[in-house]
């Protein structure tokens, strides 16, 4: 089993014929994943790659091909009206690759989409794999493959690094789900590990973090007392400067809040491994599964 | 984006926010001019993107011209925190009865209602103090941008704030307005310390402090021309006009990664090889040649760099590309002293890799695993500060 | 409250909805005044505010003014489906390619988005029919108004309905503009049928049809001057002036009742028992001796009416206060003949009885329970027709 | 037992210190209703009828003596800012009598009241009032009684009228809730009929509706497939003419739609029981659990 994503999710991709949406589109056919429509306004009736039908609209990938999750690489300034757009065409899974998407934006969505009771990861993140089942978004696939170990991480490429170091020891995944390292996401640690929690197939879950916020704090307790299983986590932004943006949006010390020391400390403290780094990390995971 | 004073001001009187009469000076006699025409007392202040400029001297009161031009010569060029002073506000001084904090700011920790709204009756202070040592007399609310600031979220603030009844109108007024501020203007703050009840019963905006929300600068574009890269360290400065996500820090070993968590990561592991990383650089995803020239030249004209790592896990990025983007900045800098340690894995790393044997360029050393990369640099980096 | 047509092309004016140029009038002079103002072709269209008055020859066009005269002496003063001509609309006529159709109105199915929003490449037809024959023909977008009108609706819309491209731009901005006129104008419905994309390729509304919500009224002061009390009966108007709740019926067997359910309930079982019921009037709650009074004036100022039912059931409402409005009205009205059977429960309701037997006015009929109260007033109209 | 009102209701009052507010808030505490608190701005700090403590905000109650439902009488242009203060006070009941609020304004209450998981009921209703424990809102507490019989109702005078019926013939209510008659109300008859079929203490249910929309023949539909106890229906509006408005903003018949035929007509196709009259509707009810 995995989570939220298998092969048999029907994937409408939100901007397939731009440049972004047509080159992962590709990549995450290729894979296997079964995209049944794409969407760009205007370009309704054309066939994407002579194979997947575009629709002006979700709410048409929806009812004419029963499209049941989305995939969004419209631009930021148009992103949260994707996103507004996907909820009401009735999906349940929403995926947005998008950066750059402004706060207020993500202010607005956010409500909305929870309260439709929709499962949104990102905007901003590299979308989530289930190996060998199903790829939506742009984590590559071939670094990875099936297994027992769940991944939640706010990070893309970090990410990448110990889904990598754990398989080319042999140690694949269940599922591996980037969150996205803005501010305001749609789906946080403990959504992701609450279904991992349930999920048979996951046996140890990796928990990849960095500085900023205190998603990483609550997700510590909230496993402490939901989580069943193995957890390592990981944190990155120890020698991060107070103030400054350290890439990602949400990736930011304000004052003593949000540094990578307390989200570690956090962990440990509730009787979890924190690995020192992305390779420690890929060990300690392969320890609690083998 | 950080606004400065006299530049947050300027947006406070768009949204019909009250704020003393005054004008910006980067000189004395500008300050001095600017006090002839505003008549009588006034205030100068520093314009600094930094708190506690009052307690270093940086905000001084005149009560003639002569005496605004002379206090402003003290205040420009001061050094506040590491921040130089290169302009000063003068305004208007006027009388004030009583002073109050007033904010609006997103909040990511409650993310149905991300706008978090606050006052206090202590204004003109600490407010980060008044929040840990009196937390009850900061009043807040949580609005969700859906619904809107709503009067019941000003009684909220005015009640629990404890804000006396005869500035209920003025400081609601005011709240309205930092809210519409906020939204209307993609803030990410909006902070009045203090607001000014005046003896005549009005409530001004004596301070202001504006931090917009990058990503939103496409709403705004009349935004961009604020934003003073003069305030920036040259290295900032460079990477901002090229386009790059870059932090400048104090040590010797440069650092390019792609991705913001693989960077950090990559800065991480080489303080945990005894290392001090000189800076924090992602190229972003699907960076070409280009990118990674701009980046080597940004973080090797920082002198104390000593060595550099790059740290690539192609995804979306080519590893191919990487590689040539080292050679082509190798070519263009010329002169380069210091070694760079190579680490590339994922998307076309065999190509890339392969790149680099056939360059066989002296300054490259390539690494087989990010571990082993950040040692290299760091070892490098003490050898060549020896 | 419905607007007529010219006043609803006054708000769509006011919200930058492109309405063909136009002038209303009342008589047949004035419309020939306006159409030698606005030159060449005009159409006249009567001001009525009920559906199909095309058909019913309420739309005429005219190609001078003394044609304009001429038709509008023809549609001024007609009849259509009940409702008199009054006023006519004189307005340019244009050139047409297509026309469309498209509302937004509130929709009290789907609450949590309860904005909706149609539209469709049928314009100009009975758009009920087309809902009934060609459901798929109209394009429908539900919108939450925290979230507002979002250009994903937009394209829903103009997708949905199979607007053609060249007319995207113009419909698109009608639409918008319609939703503004809804949320800003506190709007129950917003319809445009036909909008006409014409030859030089805008788009304009040719009808306009909007509903104001009632309880709104208090933010737009400004309409309450628009509605047309001539266009109501008699009785509905002395009603509407004295602010009760009346809806004028066709039958013999006046009603009053307090709260809606209840009246409703009353007029149900007065035609259970054979009876036709002459109005709905609720006093609504906390109703006192001269709210009874004017509501008995207007009742039986209708001359069909041959008796009357008062049914209280008292909660805030006190029967004691009913029995005196009663008996006032009867002083005040003096010679009346209808019986009035009156039934009294609930709050004060013995004191009530007491006062109305201590009167012991010929014309009241007391009654123990509503079905007895509903069948002796049954009984009295029949007695007083023959 | 009852549904969402008893003894224990801690209650506050927002314009408690109006005349309305005064007025009913007087005779739902000398029914014994608890309530804890009232609110009107700038008269925090008072006493009302020099027993009740008043604050500025619905918060303050909330904090200070624990508030857990709020009442609502303030003026209709005010109204809807008091649902959104008693939603983010964190009360878990509102009830709303004012009428004559903007349809636009519940609007924007609705989905926010309901994405915070709050019971609103009203507005432009009576109340709710658990025989012999509590009232909450204006029915006249004289003329019920405990009792087997669940009622709920769109309307105010006419529920009095059918409660009287039962109860002046021996038979009391467990809970009678009017939800108003307004387009957009906060409860409906499924949210209610949920409550009641879970609620041991009811028996029976009696729902009154009128012409208008059509959560009568929903709930006929819910009611059929998820109420294991008899229903009696009532539904007022025969009579009434298409397109005019029945005193209650939300009483109006569009074209085919909302007549009173076809609600009688769902209920009765359902298997449902339906009084011609008030009086035969108690009549029925009593037959039920007799």
């Amino acid at each position: 089993m995995s989570i939220l994503l298998n092969e048999e999710t029907k994937v409408v991709v939100q901007g397939i014929t731009g440049s972004e949406g047509t080159f992962h589109t590709r990549r995450n056919v290729a894979y296997g994943t079964n995209v049944v429509a794409g969407v760009t306004p205007g370009k309704g009736g054309q066939k994407w790659d002579d194979s997947v039908p575009v629709y002006d609209t979700v709410d048409e990938a929806v009812r004419e091909v029963g499209a049941n999750a989305s995939l969004i690489f419209v631009p930021a300034r148009f992103a949260a009206d994707a996103i507004f757009e996907a909820a009401d065409a009735g999906v349940g899974l929403i995926v947005c690759i998008t950066e750059g998407i402004p706060v207020l934006d993500m202010a607005r969505v956010y409500p909305y989409v929870q309260s439709r009771g929709i499962t949104l990861i990102g905007p901003n993140c590299p979308g989530l794999i289930s190996p060998g089942k199903a790829n939506m978004g742009i984590i590559p696939g071939e670094i990875t493959g099936p297994g027992p170990i769940g991944l939640v991480s706010r990070s893309g490429t970090l990410t990448y690094q110990v889904m990598y170091e754990m398989w080319t020891r042999g140690v694949g995944q269940s599922t591996c789900i980037g969150i996205g390292g803005d501010p305001i996401v749609g789906t946080n640690f403990i959504d992701v590990l609450g279904r991992f929690a349930e999920d048979p197939e996951t046996k140890a879950v990796v928990l990849i973090g960095e500085i900023g916020g205190d998603d990483e704090e609550r997700a510590a307790s909230f496993a402490k007392e939901n989580v069943d299983k193995p957890i390592v986590a990981y944190v990155a932004g120890f020698t991060a400067p107070e103030g400054k943006r350290m890439g990602h949006a949400g990736a930011i010390v304000s004052g003593s809040k949000g540094t990578a020391a307390a989200k570690a400390e956090a962990f440990e403290s509730m009787g979890f491994r924190v690995g020192r780094s992305p390779t420690e990390t890929a060990l300690f995971a392969i320890e609690a599964v083998r | 984006m950080d606004l400065f004073e006299y530049q947050a001001k300027d947006l406070f009187r768009k949204y019909g926010i009250p704020v003393p009469d005054g004008k910006v000076a980067s000189s004395p006699k500008q300050a001095g001019a600017i006090a002839t025409k505003l008549g009588g007392n006034v205030v100068v202040k520093a314009q600094v993107q930094v708190g506690g400029r009052g307690k270093a001297g940086g905000i001084k009161l005149a009560s003639t011209p002569a005496e605004a031009e002379s206090v402003a010569s003290q205040i420009l060029g001061m050094d506040i925190k590491g921040h130089k002073v290169r302009r000063v506000l003068v305004e208007r001084a006027g009388d004030i009865k009583s002073e109050f904090y007033a904010s609006f700011l997103l909040d990511r920790s409650e993310k149905n209602r991300a706008v978090l709204g606050m006052a206090s009756a202590r204004g003109g202070v600490d407010i980060e103090e008044v929040a840990a040592t009196e937390p009850e007399a900061i009043a807040r609310v949580s609005v969700s941008p859906l619904v809107g600031l709503r009067p019941y979220h000003i009684r909220a603030l005015l009640f629990g704030a404890g804000i006396p009844a005869e500035a209920h109108k003025g400081v609601g007024s005011l709240l309205e307005k930092m809210y519409e501020a906020l939204v209307s203007g993609d803030g990410a703050l909006v902070e009045v310390n203090p607001m000014a009840l005046t003896g005549s019963g009005d409530v001004v905006a004596l301070d202001a402090k504006v931090s917009i929300d990058d990503n939103a600068a496409f709403r705004h574009p009349d935004l961009e021309k604020l934003l003073d890269v003069s305030a920036l360290d040259k290295q900032e400065r460079a990477a901002k006009e090229r386009g790059l996500n870059y932090v400048k820090l104090d040590g010797t070993v440069g650092i390019i990664g792609n991705g913001a968590g693989l960077t950090m990561s990559t800065l991480d592991v080489v303080a945990q090889a005894g290392g001090t990383p000189a800076n924090f650089l992602d190229i972003g995803g699907g960076a070409n040649a280009e990118t990674m020239a701009s980046g080597i030249g940004v973080i090797l004209s920082d002198r104390k760099v000593k060595s550099l790592l790059v740290n690539i896990f192609g995804g979306i990025t080519r590893c191919d590309l990487v590689a040539q983007g080292i050679l082509e900045a190798l070519q263009q800098l010329g002169d380069v002293k210091a070694p760079i340690v190579v680490r590339l894995d994922g998307t076309n790393a065999e190509e890339g890799r392969k790149i680099l044997q056939d360059a066989n360029h002296p300054n490259i050393v390539p690494s087989p695993t990010m571990l082993d990369a950040a040692a290299e640099a760091v070892k490098l980096a003490k050898k060549r500060r020896h």
